[in-house]
């Protein structure tokens, strides 16, 4: 017989057993049942495929799901779930939907919060930014693309001090202010610069859901190119909820249409349980 | 607001720059690492721990030497360059360092992270020893041909017959929070941050 | 933006979407419900674990459960289920559970039985073997080691050509008999040259679950070294219940005592749903 | 021999044990951190920055706790038990750890490999928070549920409102080397071993 | 275009670029002439291969070589050498030579120094230690197996104080001088409890090629079962010269032989050019 | 001792030993010498690196140089050479050469060439294109952005009939020929639609180099923005030498400077030796 | 120039296009595998065989039935479509097929390349059972539920009893080369392309 | 039970040995795939699409040759080797193959696993070209050096100028089954496998 007493959990992995795992359970199932009752469609992607000709895990639901659906032709499976581990490098448990063609963000940004609040019995808190409206006022402002660059991921991390000796350089002070635009004094401040019609549909957006504005929520994964949403409850220091806007992302996968999509964090949520 | 303050020398500045922007501050204490002042609440720790306490949201925002953010790979919202705390990360040799000889050079230092990519930007590849204390004693006894450490005075540097080579990056007092804090508390944390930049004159 | 659309579905993988998918998580779901039911604990075993110092993504949950109790002393989690994939090198979901200590074979055996068919509504044939004791049996009449494991080998394959050849080769006709040693006759075959004690353990529990006795069967892991259990069920030509005893497994993490368990392969009871 | 001594309050026991086994050591001193004494060169430092030291061969042989050497992952040869720095590893809290509660358990320490093996061989699942100093602020401020440190009296505890309630490991002072210097000077190390092991009247 | 900037040094790897690259590639050409020129056959073995129906890189270059010549026959390829590298689990580069069938020891050792010799200007201190020997011994004094893997592994970490407590559990006190067994003396100390035949070949192995005795040293793999050799050079902590016997590695893949190999570290020798 | 006997040569993957080692090591120190004596400097990047955040082992030399260099400033390591295995994703050996900064391309082609004929006593052929060319010309026909995919994508599998229906579609004729443009006549074709200067500097290369024009050839790798060259001798279908100009790749690493770069297929060479 | 031609039926086809072409062809011949006629010689084998001639360039050109090129990995260079060989790929089966019920669907056929292509681009998960003949035993035993195979009259699916349900893609002839070809004899392969598609009058 | 037979010249064979042993066979048959006979159904299709017909439990038991399930991976019970159908397996070539020169030897086969797995245990590097038929091509046009195939009277190598040089297997024919089927039909499988063994007086 082969000598398996070598095998280790590995540094950062851990197992759940008894009560830590059935509440991970919980919250998997739970969420799963409220996703399928709101007519989305299960969608089971391989843990591993192939990128650039070569095996990989799964880093992300929504590109796996992105490959999936563009398979499959656009008017089919339009508004799916999913649930699983992603590696970030390490494993995650993800719950989450998406949808394509003719979104209706406020239903679907609702459910994502009845979902957590029927789970936790907590309040959800929102924070809605716009990635894409706030990456074309950068580039209006910023012409250097290594310098644009630095700008997003200086916004990112909402370091003013960088920011304000990029602003310096460049002597433009709106720069230095982007990472503590908030409410709509934030979006007085950056009215004259962007597209109104489409920075008023993000205050809309953020009155119709009750939610925080945020101008400087990017959105933790590059492919996000409108509405940024996160989603918090008390004692969690990480969102909840991520979601938002990523039509490009379709796009290349041959797709010209809208598509938007919310996740879950399982652990996260099984730490209030 | 629970404010995070560095113990040791940096709390003394700390506190006097805090007096200057209108802050109360603590004054004579002894022993306490929490003290309560107005409407702030003051924990003392070493600078490195303030990070993890920030980072959760136990801590609002704290003040620290900007080698200690540099060194974390915590993402943290840095908010202002304080003027005080101010010195300098260099490397330190007896002599020069010889990178295309024989062995790789080896750096001893207590600041890991920003010494392997100091010199990766460099492009020389380096073999990096971390130590927690007595930084100075690597190059005398062997273990190491340079450090890479804060130099003030450049006093104890040259008590151990180093030389300072190469400034790497000027420190100095940051005042930071997290992206939760930020969220949660953004009027007080604005508040702060104004006060602590455009109430002082210097 | 990185680019994404360079992801492909690798050879042999499948996404399963609606129906399939719904059809998969019914099965593993009710599994993990009768499981449960039974006071079988939930156990949740990282994907990626280390195996001589390098990651290396599972492709068998017994190790795997056998490492995570092995660090969790002897005393806690006796009765522990499992469910997810498990690679082999392609994806498979995989449920099962598995006991520890002293173990009541035959109410293990009844109950992956029974949530079979509760599942399926189809009836389950069972067969049943005992590596060990053909290994024992084996060991007793050939000599040379690679010889042996050449028997083994055959003996898994069923190849009745190739242990005829060794059997003329040593001259020892049982050797050719072992691949087609079914039912009482099978046993009689045998007996002179076991241990009666533990031959009549296997007939007596073959008789308690209403099983085929089958000598030749090995199980599919290495690691089994005492009973292994295969079950049918009409339309499947795969084993969709897959068990047996490993003491010697837990032995290699150090621990001394009896192991059993029993898997269910979740894609094949979901072709017959 | 080269000899590491651990800095603080563990050098004076060091001393005074040396002295016992008929070692000359180094009496009083001020700052240096070499010391030449007989036929020995003694040298000061943290007790983790003597890891890398004896490893490289800088040092050939050291005095330090054993908790050090467990948090280590260096591969050392330990040589000796020494009847001296004595005191315990344990779990700390304001009450007892409910581990199937609803969240992990946090756990604060400046031993993360130590607090990491021992939950895992318990077989429950914690959070470490590694820190660097203060640890008993954690709980009281709710960064952990509760520490893993040394405990010599118990009194830093109870000023912080805390219990042990676990040990996990007894500590002591252990004399240790590398295989490197076994091979290189194995007479002069199995010298000072019997010396430091079998002279001293207990 | 794919986006490459993504592409990053990992943690622990290095690049060489010209006097250090150029340092190692002196080493690797040296050592691989030298062989040459003393009739040793290059073998170049792929760094993916097949562990367990999974792939795996290079760990070790001796069961590479162990696998390769295997599937050859026993009478082909009795010396080769290899050049490559080997990740433990960071990438190191390693030259190395095997030979298979009747072993002349000395004059395969005495290569090694004298490459090493020639290409440093330096020389070499020798240790040898007999692995098989001395797991013999530990075999015939400690009966449970799993305070036998304790006391080997204590053994190999040299721990006096570990095997001192062992060696009071079990009443024996040779078990606590194993680590210090060095030269004449260490020898005399084991004789009464070891094959004498065996122990004097060790004794005028280590004469021949003027080698400390240090029957601590077990040997950095787990293959071995003889003799160990490391050779040392001033200004290396680490054994630039590792190898020894591992006639049952042989046997693993089918093939009663003796094997005996010697491995270079090349970095560590370029650290002195 | 751990079980050694499973590692197995995976599928595609091959042994050399003896003269089909050598032959390879012929190949790959004859090149490498000569770049050294033509004053290249030698690179050595680890075999893995981080991609995204996981580990990923290399695939192509060119993307690690380019991480390696950029790393290092611009002024220096203008001219480095680099050898060992790539996995695309089988294991091929490779040495190449690169250049940045003012290129001199017509000295770096012909040394390429010089080295392949030193070595194997055969004549190389070349053929020149221009990828960059290609692209731009079909950007300014081909308005869709997927449809400017397939045409490229048809393009290099040379597709004349995909391409003529493309072709139709559009009412472009010159589309359908893309992929037959040869020599003087080729060139003709696309002047009226190309940037004269650059076309010109093309045929003044492959002039200078003695090369044939092959407009169709877009270079194995997207990464290729200029000149692309492959070079061929008797009795081997694939290219042994090929190269071109990358500039893009660079400024994905914040490098805006020419780069260059030329590699040989060691397998390919050996077996014509 | 070396041309391949698809042993069998195809080949009669093929003859009477490259002689409208101008072509000298081989006319009667027995068993002979190679045939040398005018400036050509031609060589006959199975269609799937002529993939690795070509892209070895051990033929310089062939003409095949697009089902062998779609079917095959390799990257040959398809320079015309020819108007004969014409047929088409379909799925057969006895009845309708239903995707989401209860096992997956099993498709029998001798294209699996295909047939996988086809499926996923539909967006079902079918199973390929791959067969080298008589595919279309499978669904009359059980085997599979369906085909993927060439139609051209439909008479063998009627007599199995099978139907046409679905086409997946025309077929034709084609003539194709190699990258490499193309480089070393561009010229006389441009030539005949023209003469293939110019030539004829259909 | 459902038999599988090889289509082709094996048939006959095959027939007439079921035949000595005492099975009702199918005698004089036309285009019918299928025939049911006595107690069994026969069942007629190229060797290698029997594997999945028996593995799937389609067939229940086969007759085929024995290169058709050595070069198949799937795992089937082999119950006994018949004497009939006799050949060998062997490398042919125009010349004896130069394993050590220049470029890696070509075989060209329609046994590609079987061709790999014996020069990969004599040790030599090779390149496998698979094909599907006219094999015999391959090293008169230059695209193989060699080729592994079977060999009966050697006819058709002397007539390509081919010599037989290492025979790598004796063939004969072997009648097989599933574990599946063994599982559920033993009784007639077992009944079938002494009939076909013990009945036949050779």
């Amino acid at each position: 017989m082969q000598s398996f007493s070598t095998i280790r959990l590995k540094d950062g992995a851990t197992d759940y057993v008894g009560q830590s795992a059935e509440r991970l359970q919980r919250v998997i199932r739970q969420l799963e049942d409220g996703l399928e009752q709101s007519n989305y469609t299960r969608l089971i992607t391989p843990l591993i495929e192939e990128v650039g000709g070569r095996e990989q895990i799964r880093m992300d639901f929504t590109t796996s799901v992105a490959r999936a659906l563009s398979e499959r032709g656009r008017e089919q499976y339009k508004r799916v779930f999913y649930s699983g581990s992603v590696f970030q490098p390490e494993e995650k448990f993800q719950v989450g939907f998406e949808e394509r063609g003719v979104i209706a963000e406020v239903e679907a940004i609702q459910l994502g919060v009845r979902l957590i609040e029927e789970l936790t019995g907590k309040e959800v808190t929102l924070s809605i930014g716009d990635a894409g409206l706030i990456e074309h006022l950068i580039e209006t402002r910023v012409g250097d693309h290594h310098l644009r660059d630095q700008v997003t991921q200086m916004l990112r991390l909402r370091n003013v001090i960088e920011l304000k000796r990029i602003a310096r350089e460049l002597d433009d002070a709106l720069l230095a202010k982007l990472p503590l635009l908030f409410g709509r004094e934030g979006a007085e401040q950056i009215l004259p610069y962007v597209d109104e019609t489409r920075l008023n549909a993000v205050i809309d957006l953020a009155d119709a859901v009750n939610a925080d504005l945020d101008f400087g929520q990017m959105g933790l994964q590059t492919y996000y190119d409108g509405v940024t949403i996160h989603g918090f409850i008390e004692g969690v220091t990480e969102p909840v909820l991520v979601g938002g806007r990523y039509d490009r992302l379709y796009e290349q996968f041959g797709q010209e249409q809208q598509a938007f999509g919310i996740g879950f964090s399982v652990e996260r949520l099984a730490e209030v349980l | 607001m629970r404010i995070g303050i560095t113990k040791g020398r940096l709390s003394k500045t700390t506190e006097r720059y805090l007096k200057e922007a209108g802050v109360e501050t603590w004054g004579a204490i002894e022993r306490e690492l929490i003290v309560k002042r107005g409407e702030h609440e003051f924990v003392f720790m070493k600078g490195s721990d303030l990070i993890p306490y920030v980072a959760q949201g136990v801590l609002d925002v704290a003040i620290t030497g900007s080698d200690i953010l540099l060194e974390s790979d915590q993402e943290l919202s840095e908010l202002a360059e304080l003027p005080f705390g101010i010195c300098r990360m260099s490397v330190c040799a007896k002599e020069p360092l010889q990178f295309e000889g024989g062995r790789r050079v080896r750096i001893a230092t207590k600041y890991p992270v920003i010494a392997k990519r100091y010199f990766s930007e460099l492009g020389v590849d380096v073999d990096i020893v971390p130590l927690n204390g007595s930084v100075e004693l690597a190059p005398l006894l062997g273990l190491a041909d340079a450090i890479v450490d804060i130099v003030e005075t450049g006093e104890t540097l040259r008590a151990n017959g180093l030389n300072e080579y190469e400034k790497i990056i000027d420190i100095n007092a940051r005042f930071f929070t997290s992206e939760w804090t930020l969220k949660r508390k953004r009027v007080e944390v604005i508040q702060l941050l104004e006060q602590l930049t455009e109430g002082v004159t210097r």
